[in-house]
């Protein structure tokens, strides 16, 4: 198994473990967490397809995807807020108005 | 004078529009101005009618065609033609009757009678439009112009289950159409397939050869033509209605307000039988042919059917109702004939179900107006007192028992004579009808004409009054005219008709017919 | 003479009672404000006119066809010519509907006359003057149409004025009853026509009576031409109240007396043998049939005179006797006699439309009683009634001389003598003849011999309406003499003695009795007869004179009111068809036409509810459902790649 | 050292300018907004007003310069042709309209005025995503619109519904995102190239169209993202509570906007990626076929169950995605059906944006006071006491069931007709029948409307706001106008 099968497989990896996160747990926080270790997973697939490819371009998507993770966790993080000024709590399931 | 048509089609409709942003102070004179409208409409028509020239060169008349959506070769295609003539006479001249006839039953609420006429005006459009449309696609439009004043007037101004009937018959009558239209889309794919250019006109669809697996049965339906033949089925079978998709009739009739039974059974149950006329039979032929077996059981089940239920209901629009199932069966027993003089009786057959039926609607008015009530057990012993109405509901009476001299017979007798050529066994169980019709009607006129009154209540009942004398009169000019002298009203539609039916029943003639030996003369 | 009226005969003897209906219905109602207004003397002068300008016609028509042995031509219009249906209306005038037309306006005129004073006590008697020329108008539609269709619309126009004029005291829930009865079962017999008319038609193209019959001899396809007159059979049964649709002319008594006589005896109920007197050659083909028809003559004549018996109704009884006299109409009809069966007619609407009229003097005379058990004695008060009364009882029983002797001897005769004839037949005529005397005799003597009853004492009627009766009792009694028997007429040396065969040997078929062939002459036939109808007038006179039916059970119900035709008929025809109807409303339209919505609307409620479920807002199952999603989406492409 | 020297802004020349317009026109706005809703005083108004001119440029700009051949900037990145500009164009539109609608509510909800600012971030985000090739910068555009909206869902502060909303689109939004992204990034390793264009190159020449599993688990991973952005079964899950939660305008947004942006870029994936000679895998068929049968059934079944305006709306838009759907599998059928179905997108997408806009024009305006989730009951007796907005929304709704002649109807009609070109009869019948289910979903607040007797009178006074009014006519002029000559409306492409 070379290196970059190896690279593959652990971004698969972590890609599931941060869906798994969304699935199982009701802390918001650790939920937002869970994002954006998909969103790494999905960086280091773009780095190590960009290096298989002995291509820059890959490499150089992974700028953008971090100012974006970033961006996201600061909107996330001030929904999170108001939710908790609402709620009083930031566990899932605690927020249920809207359920019919 | 070119446009004469669109000013037919869309006058009503407009006329609704304009009525429909009366000011609350002029609202009280929402129905004088409908009348007037559908009067206008229907000199218009009657003009028109006279112009109709039998041995034209070309059998479309005061023909209107412009693109409408050139994508899809959908045009505004109207014209005046055989078929549809005797069906655009019977719209405009049953819609200020039935105006003229519910007069005081829509009286009261001023707002009630503006929206009932603006409604009962875009639904004359939508019939108006359907029978003249000349391309499928127009056809479909007005199709569903219909349907959804007829959903408004029955939801609001029906009876106490009103709500769950008009849902009911939306989405029965919306369930056939959009199958319609996939149907329609299909067909003029096809269509610009063939030919490399889109036209949804009749005449070019005509001409499409569609395949269809010959052998009897399922393997047809799920042919091509089949299919199509199908899906335009079931928009028509809903509308008209045929026996195993008549559902929603009872209760919609029943539910309805009086104006509107009277213009669902008898002027948009036409649509259905005449989209079947126009569209089903000389489209798909063989699939018509293949399944006629099935079809035509099924119409003969549905007079008997119809009529036993007719039989023992205690309601009189109930009642009603279902005898309107049985006549509509005629009607497409004769259709599905696939016979020139079964056509052609169906076609009549229309005109005077229409005439009949609206007449019945009419009587029920009069009664639930006069009663305050509809159940048979409330009736009894009124033709005393009300002579007029008496006589009028006889000659009603007599034209939907299909007595001989009425335009219920004529219809029904080409029908019988078509049905008997294909079919001997199931014209016996429809001819049935005729004891069974009978039975119904003469149970239904006794239950509220003869016998003793119930209580007190048949001094008070006064006779009809001017406007509801003069509708009886003139429905009863029409039933004994077409009874006597039907000539006239179906040749127009002769030539029609006749190529219609050599598409589906080549070489089709009576044999012996040369064998009769000159005429006998003075 | 060129009027336009002798040209077209045809069409203003049709017409002009339809202007009267037209006079009677609309006009006179609106001039006197209202129908209840209108008087009997305006309403029935005008009715009676137009009958009697009609009877004129008929008479110059009839001597017009004078010697020769056409017809004169009416050409109508064309009906309807459609696809393969054509048919135009023409209007003829041939021997046979010669007679038939001055039957139908003379008895006609006549009783449109006398209704003047029978109906004078009635409110809105121009309803009843309409309905009367109505009928009139359907009647001589239904003989003078040259096709099969337009004898449908006399045929059918018949049972409706039937049908209005039997209800015409509609506030009685039974004369309603009545009515509907009466037109329900003709219409059953109709399905028969319009079957038969269809098969016609199909078969031969056509449904003109020359045409068809033209066409028929050299036909190939007879055995659906056969079912064709089965059929036509059918509908005069029920026209002509034979046995098994008889069951509605005794509860047609219920209409105004005139209507039953003009109606129920003279005319309308002759329609069928009038059917087949025209369609003979159709008939004909079927060998099996006529015997049928036969046997079904019996068999009504016997029935119908069994069950006058034991009526106390005096209309009632000389409606079984209708029944009874039709049914001797068929026997010659079976046998193939179809010009005696039109003597018998001709005969029978002269002496019933006498005896009905007569019992209608009676019941006017006695105030609408029309119970006989509560009569008697009225010879005296009302003898001109009685006079022509007892002359009408000695046609309708067959005495010598009067009309009855002529015809049922001929018929009686035909029925040993014919090829299809036979003992029985002949004895179940003579047996009805017997009934005739016995039933006669009881009527006459509770009615007008005996002691007067409390509370009845009967006057005599005014002119108008005895001096129809008086007509008509010359009619009864001279009119056999139109049929004189050939075998006796050669006694007299007279060449064509029998008047009416001569007439209508051209147009109707008479089957020949090949000179002995038949096991008895006729005037041994006769005297048969006669004796046996003299036995049953001494029968009546002397036994059953003041038998009450009512007081035994089982006579009463084997003999009082047909009760075992009408149950069988209630219990295994209408209550079924209703039983049908209720269980499709109950079961199949209620539960399933009406609820299909409901289902679809239970199942959707069902299904969103359950789909709702899923639908609970909780992220976790948010995010499971994507990634369900994601995994299908996965799982699918990896299965398809690797499979 | 010179400007350009220092910006060197050389690879925009020319009439790439022009192609860039509305993009430049909606950032500068955007970035107006943003700075001068900070102000005191009118900060709403003013906000509000660069808004206004700056769509109005944008529109503009694509109305007055309609490109008739392709702009590429940048290898891709930036695309303008046709239908980016008409993508552009209805997403400005929209995004103006659902400002418009917000004027009055905003003040009564006491929204921030940053309101506008965010909703031309997203629209710059939705043109940006309708106008590139590049699957990298697609996820860019594609988070701009994303997380403007996320905080507009969040925005009506008062409100634990619009918290809660905020948090679940969020959350979801962010998942889904994630996933699209991994998809596009097996893509890049497949194919090597990031670019539509390139990818689709490596597809024919590599495999000559039939793919092995990697670029196919790449495009079904990147499909899913779309499929959730527009709403498809199973990745509906959002849409009923995001829906309901926020407020009346916002959700007007979303439904129309943000929905018409996720189809015209998938529009211009699907016609980048697949029509022509690349023939399209018959596995990707039969899964999207599974999926719009299920979004359709889904979305007319439970739709009817519903008893409040902004759910019924949202399952609503579930069955509208099914038949976008539809679309989408006839343009994937390839051959000569696929320009039609494209234009049968375009179409459709118009005319839906057209009258939800109007309908949620109305929803605002009947929507009561701190509490915009409206019942079914609430709108008794409307049809009596306001005839005319009653009237409105049941052409809008009519026009939802496709009811002619609206233009709902002309859109479905489109779609059935692509749908059948391209083979899908039976899926076509299916959409059928479910349509007739769904016009349950339609008819019933008409039946509140009118036929119910209002036994309690209608609680809510309607606000009468101009903006409001405006869509609403606009709205109601355009529907039928669409009804009566859609001609003049799907020629656009």
């Amino acid at each position: 198994m070379n290196s970059g099968t190896i690279l593959h497989i652990l971004s698969a990896y972590l890609f599931s473990m941060g869906l798994l996160a969304l699935i199982l747990r009701r802390n918001t926080i650790v939920m937002l967490m869970g994002i954006e270790l998909m969103l790494n997973a999905v960086n280091l697939s773009f780095v190590t397809f960009a290096r298989e490819l002995s291509q820059l371009n890959g490499q150089v998507q992974v700028f953008f995807i971090i100012t974006i993770a970033a961006a996201e966790s600061a909107v996330g993080l001030s929904i999170l807020i108001n939710v908790y000024r609402n709620f009083g709590s930031i566990k899932t399931d605690r927020t249920t108005v809207l359920r019919s | 004078m070119s446009q004469i048509l669109s000013w037919i089609v869309l006058l009503p409709a407009l006329t609704g529009l304009l009525i429909l942003l009366l000011p609350k102070s002029l609202e009280a004179k929402s129905r004088q101005i409908a009348v007037i409208a559908t009067l206008i409409v229907a000199a218009l028509a009657l003009w028109a009618a006279q112009a109709f020239d039998v041995n034209a060169a070309d059998p479309l008349h005061f023909h209107i065609r412009t693109e409408w959506i050139p994508m899809l070769g959908i045009h505004y295609d109207l014209a005046l033609d055989g078929m549809n003539l005797p069906l655009v006479l019977l719209t405009v001249l049953l819609t200020p009757l039935a105006f003229i006839g519910t007069w005081n039953q829509t009286s009261g609420d001023s707002t009630m009678q503006k929206r009932m006429s603006a409604l009962v005006l875009i639904m004359e459009t939508g019939a108006l439009g359907t029978f003249l449309a000349q391309d499928l696609f127009l056809f479909y439009i007005f199709w569903e112009v219909i349907l959804l004043p007829a959903y408004l007037l029955i939801g609001m101004y029906g009876g106490a289950e009103r709500m769950k009937t008009t849902l009911q018959f939306f989405l029965y009558t919306f369930a056939g159409s959009i199958l319609m239209l996939v149907g329609i889309a299909w067909l003029v794919h096809m269509q610009s397939q063939t030919t490399g250019h889109p036209d949804a006109s009749f005449q070019a669809l005509m001409n499409l050869k569609i395949p269809f697996a010959s052998s009897q049965g399922p393997a047809g339906l799920f042919s091509t033509q089949g299919l199509l033949f199908a899906a335009f089925a079931a928009a028509f079978f809903i509308k008209a209605p045929l026996v195993p998709f008549h559902a929603w009739l009872p209760s919609t009739y029943r539910q309805a307000p009086t104006l509107v039974s009277i213009y669902l059974a008898a002027i948009l149950s036409k649509m259905g039988t005449y989209g079947i006329l126009k569209i089903l039979i000389p489209m798909f032929p063989e699939a018509a042919h293949s399944f006629q077996p099935v079809l035509m059981s099924l119409a003969a089940f549905g007079i008997v059917y119809g009529a036993l239920l007719a039989i023992v209901q205690t309601n009189f629009k109930t009642a009603v109702a279902y005898s309107s199932l049985s006549h509509v069966s005629y009607i497409l027993l004769g259709l599905f004939s696939l016979k020139a003089e079964g056509m052609g009786g169906a076609l009549l057959q229309m005109v005077n179900h229409g005439i009949a039926i609206a007449g019945l609607f009419m009587i029920s008015g009069f009664l639930e107006k006069r009663r305050g009530s509809l159940e048979l057990k409330d009736f009894g012993g009124w033709a005393p007192q009300t002579p007029v109405l008496a006589t009028g509901f006889m000659v009603i009476v007599l034209s939907t028992v299909a007595l001989p001299g009425s335009g219920g017979f004529v219809g029904e007798f080409a029908i019988l004579i078509a049905s008997f050529r294909v079919n001997g066994y199931i014209t016996a169980v429809a001819a049935t009808g005729m004891v069974l019709g009978a039975v119904y009607m003469l149970n239904l006129y006794q239950k509220t004409m003869f016998g003793r009154y119930v209580d007190d209540y048949v001094k008070k009942v006064a006779d009809l009054d001017f406007r509801e004398i003069f509708v009886l009169v003139v429905l009863g000019i029409f039933i004994v005219g077409i009874g006597i002298t039907p000539q006239p009203f179906v040749a127009p539609s002769r030539t029609a008709i006749e190529d219609s039916a050599k598409r589906v029943s080549p070489n089709d003639a009576l044999p012996e017919r040369q064998a009769v030996p000159g005429q006998v003369s003075r | 003479m060129n009027l336009a009226v002798l040209s077209d005969l045809p069409f203003w003897i049709l017409i002009v009672p339809l202007i009267g209906f037209f006079l009677n219905g609309v006009v006179i109602p609106l001039a006197s404000g209202g129908i209840t207004k209108t008087k009997p003397m305006i309403s029935g002068g005008i009715a009676t006119l137009a009958m009697a300008v009609s009877f004129v016609l008929a008479v110059i028509a009839f001597t017009r066809l004078g010697g020769e042995s056409g017809a004169l031509q009416y050409t109508g219009f064309k009906w309807i010519d459609f696809g393969n249906l054509s048919v135009t209306l023409n209007l003829r005038i041939d021997r046979l509907s010669s007679l038939m037309t001055l039957i139908i306006t003379g008895i006609g005129t006549l009783i449109h006359f006398y209704s003047i004073s029978y109906m004078s006590h009635e409110k809105g008697v121009a309803r009843f003057f309409a309905y009367l020329n109505l009928f009139c108008f359907a009647m001589l539609l239904l003989v003078l149409s040259d096709n099969l269709l337009f004898l449908f619309f006399g045929w059918e126009g018949v049972g409706l004025c039937s049908y209005l004029l039997i209800s015409y005291w509609y506030e009685e829930e039974s004369n309603a009853d009545a009515a509907r009865k009466a037109f329900l079962v003709n219409r059953i017999g109709d399905l028969g026509f319009v079957l038969g008319m269809c098969l016609l038609y199909v078969q031969l193209g056509t449904l003109s009576f020359t045409e068809m019959m033209a066409l028929i001899s050299p036909t190939t396809s007879v055995a659906l031409l056969s079912l064709a007159a089965v059929f036509m059979f059918f509908a005069a049964t029920g026209k002509s109240a034979q046995f098994p649709l008889y069951v509605w002319l005794p509860d047609a008594m219920a209409g105004p007396t005139p209507v039953s006589a003009l109606i129920h005896a003279a005319t309308m109920v002759t329609a069928g043998v009038y059917l087949f007197a025209r369609m003979y050659f159709l008939f004909e083909l079927s060998p099996e049939l006529m015997t049928v028809v036969a046997y079904t003559g019996a068999l009504t004549a016997l029935l119908g005179g069994i069950l006058a018996l034991a009526q106390t109704d005096i209309k009632k009884v000389l409606a079984y006797s209708t029944v009874s006299q039709l049914g001797f109409m068929f026997l010659a009809l079976g046998v193939g006699a179809y010009q005696t069966a039109v003597f018998h007619l001709m005969t029978h609407a002269f002496f019933k439309a006498l005896l009905f009229l007569g019992a209608g003097s009676v019941i006017h005379g006695c105030d609408g009683e029309q119970d006989m058990r509560r009569m008697g004695g009225l010879a005296k008060a009302m003898p001109v009634t009685y006079v022509t009364m007892l002359l009408g009882s000695a046609a309708i029983v067959g005495l010598p001389i009067f009309s009855g002797f002529f015809s049922k001897d001929e018929i009686l005769y035909m029925a040993l003598g014919a090829p299809r004839g036979s003992w029985i037949l002949f004895g179940a005529g003579l047996l009805a003849a017997f009934l005739t005397g016995v039933y006669t005799m009881r009527m006459l003597t509770q009615t007008f011999w005996g002691e007067a009853k409390a509370g009845i004492h009967g006057h005599e009627s005014s002119w108008i309406m005895t001096l129809p009766l008086i007509v008509l009792a010359l009619l009864a009694t001279f009119g056999g003499f139109l049929g004189f028997p050939h075998e006796m007429g050669h006694w007299f040396g007279i060449e064509h003695s029998h008047l009416l065969s001569a007439w209508l040997a051209p147009v109707v078929q008479q089957v020949e009795i090949v000179t002995g062939s038949s096991p008895m002459p006729e005037i041994v036939v006769s005297i048969l007869a006669v004796s046996i109808a003299i036995f049953g007038l001494v029968a009546g006179k002397t036994f059953l004179k003041n038998i009450s039916f009512e007081t035994s059970p089982v006579l009463k119900r084997l003999f009082v009111g047909q009760h075992f035709m009408d149950t069988f008929y209630s219990s295994c025809i209408v209550a079924p068809l209703y039983w049908i109807s209720r269980r499709l409303v109950q079961t199949f339209e209620s539960n399933v036409m009406n609820n299909i919505g409901g289902w679809i609307g239970v199942g959707s409620n069902w299904s969103g509810e359950r789909l709702r479920l899923t639908q609970s807002g909780d992220i976790q199952l948010s995010m499971l459902s994507l990634m369900a999603g994601l995994a299908f989406v996965v799982g699918i492409l990896i299965f398809w790649v690797a499979v | 050292m010179s400007f350009s020297s220092m910006f060197p802004m050389n690879f925009i020349e020319g009439q790439q300018w022009l192609g860039i317009l509305p993009l430049f026109c909606m950032t500068l706005t955007a970035i107006a907004t943003l700075l001068l809703s900070a102000l005191r005083h009118q900060g709403r108004a003013v906000a509000f007003a660069m808004l206004l001119i700056g769509s109005i440029a944008a529109v503009a700009s694509t109305v007055v310069f309609p490109f008739q051949d392709t702009i590429v900037i940048l290898d891709g990145v930036l695309v303008f042709d046709r239908l980016s500009q008409v993508f552009s164009a209805i997403c400005v539109l929209a995004g103006l309209a659902a400002a418009l609608m917000t004027l009055g509510f905003d003040e009564r909800e006491e929204l921030q005025p940053e309101y506008f600012t965010l909703i031309a971030f997203a629209v710059v985000g939705m043109v940006a995503m309708v106008s590139t090739r590049n699957l990298v910068f697609f996820f860019i555009s594609l988070e701009l619109m994303s997380l403007a909206v996320y905080v507009l869902v969040s925005m009506h502060r008062q409100s634990p519904m619009a918290a809660e909303a905020g948090l679940k689109y969020f959350l979801l939004g962010g998942a889904a995102s994630a996933v699209l992204l991994y998809g596009a990034s097996i893509l890049y390793g497949a194919t090597g190239s990031l670019d539509v264009t390139g990818i689709r190159e490596a597809f024919q020449s590599q495999w000559n169209g039939h793919l092995p599993l990697l670029p196919l688990v790449g495009l079904g991973l990147f499909s899913v993202g779309f499929l959730f952005k527009i709403g498809a079964f199973p990745f509906h899950v959002w849409i009923p509570d995001v829906y309901t939660g926020a407020a009346t305008p916002v959700t007007g947004f979303m439904i129309s906007a943000v929905k018409a942006a996720a189809t015209g870029a998938l529009l211009r994936m699907c016609l980048e990626l697949f029509v022509g000679p690349v023939s399209t895998e018959p596995t990707l068929v039969v899964i999207i076929s599974a999926i719009t049968v299920a979004t359709l059934l889904f979305g007319s079944f439970v739709g009817v169950r519903q008893t409040r305006l902004k759910r019924i709306f949202a399952y609503s838009t579930i069955v509208h995605t099914g038949y976008v759907l539809l679309g989408f599998l006839a343009l994937l059928g390839g051959g000569e059906g696929a320009k039609d179905a494209a234009s049968s997108i375009v179409s459709y997408t118009i005319f839906y944006v057209v009258m939800n806009l109007g309908a949620f024009a109305v929803l605002t305006m009947i929507s009561p006071k701190d509490n915009d989730d409206l019942t079914l009951d609430q709108l008794t007796g409307l049809g009596r006491r306001r005839p005319m907005l009653a009237f409105a929304m049941s052409v809008f709704l009519l026009s939802m069931a496709g009811i002619p002649p609206t233009a709902g109807f002309f859109g479905k009609y489109y779609l059935f007709s692509a749908a059948l070109s391209s083979g899908y009869v039976w899926l076509t019948i299916v959409a059928a029948l479910a349509s007739v289910v769904s016009a349950v979903i339609y008819l019933r607040p008409m039946v509140y409307m009118y036929m119910k007797e209002s036994e309690e009178s209608f609680q809510v006074v309607p606000a009468i706001w101009l903006g409001s009014n405006i869509i609403v006519v606009l709205s109601l002029f355009l529907t039928v106008m669409m009804g009566l000559l859609p001609a003049w409306f799907s020629n656009l492409l």
